[in-house]
């Protein structure tokens, strides 16, 4: 295992530690339970917007901690859902009156610590589970889709709106509206190590990738030969355009993301062919983000994520951002 | 002669060793159809149940169980802290204020964690979790006679039955559900860890 | 190989495409020969400060170019110095009428090809060499020291001099400056694969690491067992604390760059580690970088760079900047 | 009989394909010591001056190895890029406006070729560059007598030789250089491509 740790089990601790020291004009970080939190929470009138889940997924969730973003991020071990206990922490440092958005992630572990947490959370509080991974069939026997991709983008509008004063009906339908126009697929091109494990997550031969997986390095739908750049976009796209649908006319953005170990060249060559088939198609990419937001460890890889966007959205998505890993207009 | 505190802490302490040794077991069996953490994650829990058995060893077996079941919810976290945790609420809050547990009160806790389970994760019989070692176990120990042992060595026989069952399922609940039919041909960690842990407490209890 | 490429000889035209589809706000991307030039070049009565070299250290240089960074930069193939006909293009396109400053790493073929752009240009234009990479020995009999992580510090630092109307001797004066004050070093846990190679640069065993590495996948000076985090931290600041030398009372700038392929968890965790190592010493970071802003494609590892700070260079390093990369203040 | 720019024009063809069938050579030697891209390199670069060469053929000797030179000036990149450029374009200038070479003309390019090198690259002979290769190479055409393949299949063994003394070098300039004592054990590449530049015109200029 090639890892710059010192333990497995004081990784995350670590870490927080070193984004502690990194941005401290930007969040705390409160220890025991974990939570990272917005340097001036709680910000009085204004909803919380707090999500959470494993680590290492960096820089969701902590990074995206701050102004015109998420209030507070409450960050499990490696690929492990965080307690209920963290989540209420997070509530009762970042409620400034208006209650709490919670942004849950569609993974069983995650839904239901949230759940727990908005049970005894003292706090006015909602809760969102987006569920934007178009790999996993969907149905009301199973576990449904995963929460992927779509979150950062989510996160970034429903924090525009909880920071100019929306207030937590407002915030959660927004919320529920990002939802409905998001989708988002990834493939693997290499497994990552979990620390705790340290062997692979999967095994793929040099010339095979896995594709629909989701950001815990479990295996995919299917493994299938390695192809050129042009076939993965596709083989991630179609799926998507097909599943919202999205249409000619549709204003979108497109976020091309990485798992974590590809390179911001190969993702930049990948979002040009992505915006491309756009095009191709009549679809108009209005907004975009590129770049490692949503990661698997050190997995090379990648997601796209298209949101289909109203006038509503673009100006949120415009609005000023502060945090460690987003930031513009300030 | 029932279950008393100190014998139901002992049984616990027991189950906390057993789930040390098997974490690498069932974090290959995680890692095989789901994230590669269940092993982990119930050895940081138990690890932690441990050490608060010491701080604050409870007097009655209701307060154990819940001092469990908090332990779990605060430190486990993934799919399984909820679930366990709720289980061993559940049961903690069926004994009531018992001093000592027979095989009644084993039979009654089970079947109270099994309905906290449910009641979270709604899986039923055949989604490939821990509800398929679950659900036996709580049958066998309503059909067992006479002490908590008897009724905890039934129900741990009837869960590593329903934990094998698991083997040749495709996952409708949890992670492994999305893997569809690659989930086929694993047993399910979750369910691998409830037979563990009852084979432990069974084993347990009859030393008592 | 695993890599979401077409075509190992078209891989940097077709990055550079998706990357003027991600930022037309901020740049334009030329093409034969190739360069990345800030969308409203030439700027009247600004210095232009241009960079380049190999592709594949994303996002340096390409995303840095824009207000209060770079004026252009000159993309070469993966991991070979660009041409002087590009520097000479990026040059001439770029010079608003205050000259330009030659942003130059310390490698024969950057060296040599930027020279001969210096030579051709009609413009007036200066040259620095940026050379901080303490792993290799210095002599006037050698190649030098390498440029690396201190390439990314004096590109914003002099980019916001230039913005705020510096003139040429000026920013070059700066330059040198930053070049005299700042070191770094490296090190690589597994190796990268360039796309025209097809295999891994170098060979690691599974308990070895490369102290002392370069940003093009060429092995380090020596080969040793990977240890911990707090060991690995040490490996490298050590080197770069006695080389200056820093010492107790000094004001720094402490930049913890990913080499690509290391996750964002671990670069926190081993800032951590570094800034109380600083804190121990009586050495105050006063400002700090973390991320993986100058790469080895998917290298897994890291670098440690310090930049000792004057009262100018903060100033200027809390300038406003929009680049693809680094924003912030605008 | 001595060279004409058609005769160059056929050497610097046959010096192109032998510069593509060694690519992968090239690129191995230097990913042992260097960033693995000489091979390349000089692919991209004699892939254009053939299609440069196809599409406006110059009629003198010197604007054949000029058009080399700009060639590979814009289109190699790296360190061989600029040294192998400047060496076409000095000894281009050094044949000056001459109709056909003989073996004088050859070495008196050859020996400009070397002091363009040295002047933009500032290695010595031992330093593990191109320069080994290039320096006995030109003693040895000086030394030649006679027709133009003559001197240049005297500078093309002398290459060869001096491309393997690189071997136990440790390099003192050049990426390699970052290397030290590590970078003894392998050829340069630099002083490889050398050598097989200069066979490929010897052999081309006997053909003539
Ligand atoms: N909805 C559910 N109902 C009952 N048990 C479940 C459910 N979802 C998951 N599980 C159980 O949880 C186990 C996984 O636990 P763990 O790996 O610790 O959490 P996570 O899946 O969040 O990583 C599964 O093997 C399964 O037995
Ligand atoms: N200062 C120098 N003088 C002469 N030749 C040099 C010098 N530096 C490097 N070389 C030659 O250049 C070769 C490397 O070329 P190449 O790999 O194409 O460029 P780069 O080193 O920039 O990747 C070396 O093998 C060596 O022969
Ligand atoms: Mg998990
Ligand atoms: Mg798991
Ligand atoms: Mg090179
Ligand atoms: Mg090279």
């Amino acid at each position: 295992m090639k890892k710059i740790i010192n333990d497995p089990e004081t990784v995350v601790r670590e870490a927080l530690r070193g984004m502690q020291a990194a941005h401290s004009d930007l969040l705390t970080v409160h220890h025991d339970p974990a939570v990272v939190v917005r340097a001036d929470a709680p910000v009085r009138g204004k909803v919380a917007i707090i999500s959470g889940g494993g680590s290492g997924h960096e820089p969701l969730h902590g990074g995206f901690v701050g102004r015109g973003m998420l209030s507070a991020a409450c960050p499990g071990p490696v690929f492990t859902s965080p307690t209920s206990d963290q989540v209420v922490d997070a509530i009762a440092r970042t409620d400034g009156g208006a209650g709490a958005l919670l942004v849950v992630k569609n993974y069983t572990g995650d839904v239901l610590n949230f759940e727990m947490a908005a049970e005894l959370a003292e706090s006015e509080v909602r809760s969102v589970v987006i569920d934007d991974d178009v790999a996993v069939q969907d149905s009301s026997y199973t576990a449904g889709r995963r929460g992927v991709g779509g979150t950062v983008l989510l996160e970034k509008i429903v924090g525009a709106a909880a920071e100019r004063g929306d207030d937590l009906a407002a915030c959660e339908a927004l919320a529920l509206r990002v939802i409905s126009s998001v989708r988002s697929m990834g493939l693997a091109l290499t497994a990552c190590t979990v620390p705790h494990v340290g062997s692979p997550s999967f095994e793929l031969a040099d010339d095979e990738m896995e594709i629909g997986i989701g950001i815990h390095g479990e295996p995919g739908r299917r493994k299938v030969k390695t192809g050129s750049a042009s076939e993965m976009v596709s083989a991630l796209l179609e799926p998507i355009l097909e599943d919202l649908p999205f249409s000619s006319g549709d204003r979108v953005l497109l976020f091309t993301n990485g798992m974590g170990g590809t390179p911001l060249l190969e993702l930049y060559l990948a979002h040009g062919i992505a915006e491309q088939l756009l095009a191709d198609r009549g679809i108009t990419v209005e907004r975009r983000l590129v770049g490692p937001y949503i990661t698997s460890l050190e997995m090379q890889g990648m997601s796209l994520t298209l949101l289909r966007l109203d006038d509503e959205m673009v100006e949120l998505w415009d609005a000023p951002v502060h945090t460690a890993a987003l930031r513009w207009g300030v | 002669m029932g279950c008393t505190a100190a014998d139901v802490i002992a049984a616990i302490r027991a189950a906390a060793v057993v789930v040390q040794e098997h974490r690498d077991e069932l974090v290959r069996l995680d890692q095989a159809i789901g994230d590669a953490d269940h092993g982990e994650n119930m050895r940081r829990g138990f690890t932690a149940v441990l050490s608060r058995l010491d701080t604050e060893p409870p007097d009655t077996p209701a307060k154990v169980l819940k001092l469990v079941a908090t332990t779990l919810i605060s430190t486990v976290g993934g799919a399984a802290g909820p679930l366990y945790g709720t289980a061993f609420l559940r049961a903690s809050s069926a004994v009531g204020d018992l001093a000592e547990l027979d095989g009644d009160a084993v039979a009654r806790a089970l079947r109270a964690a099994l309905d906290g389970v449910v009641a979270r994760g709604k899986a039923v019989v055949g989604d490939k979790t821990m509800v398929d070692a679950l659900t036996p176990a709580v049958t066998a120990a309503a059909c067992a006679e006479g002490t908590a042992a008897a009724a905890l060595s039934a129900a741990a026989d009837a869960a590593a039955e329903g934990a094998t069952s698991t083997v040749p399922m495709v996952a409708r609940k949890g992670r492994a559900s999305y893997l569809g039919d690659r989930s086929a041909g694993h047993m399910d960690p979750g369910a691998r860890s409830t037979a563990l842990l009852l084979r432990a407490l069974a084993d347990a209890a009859a030393k008592a």
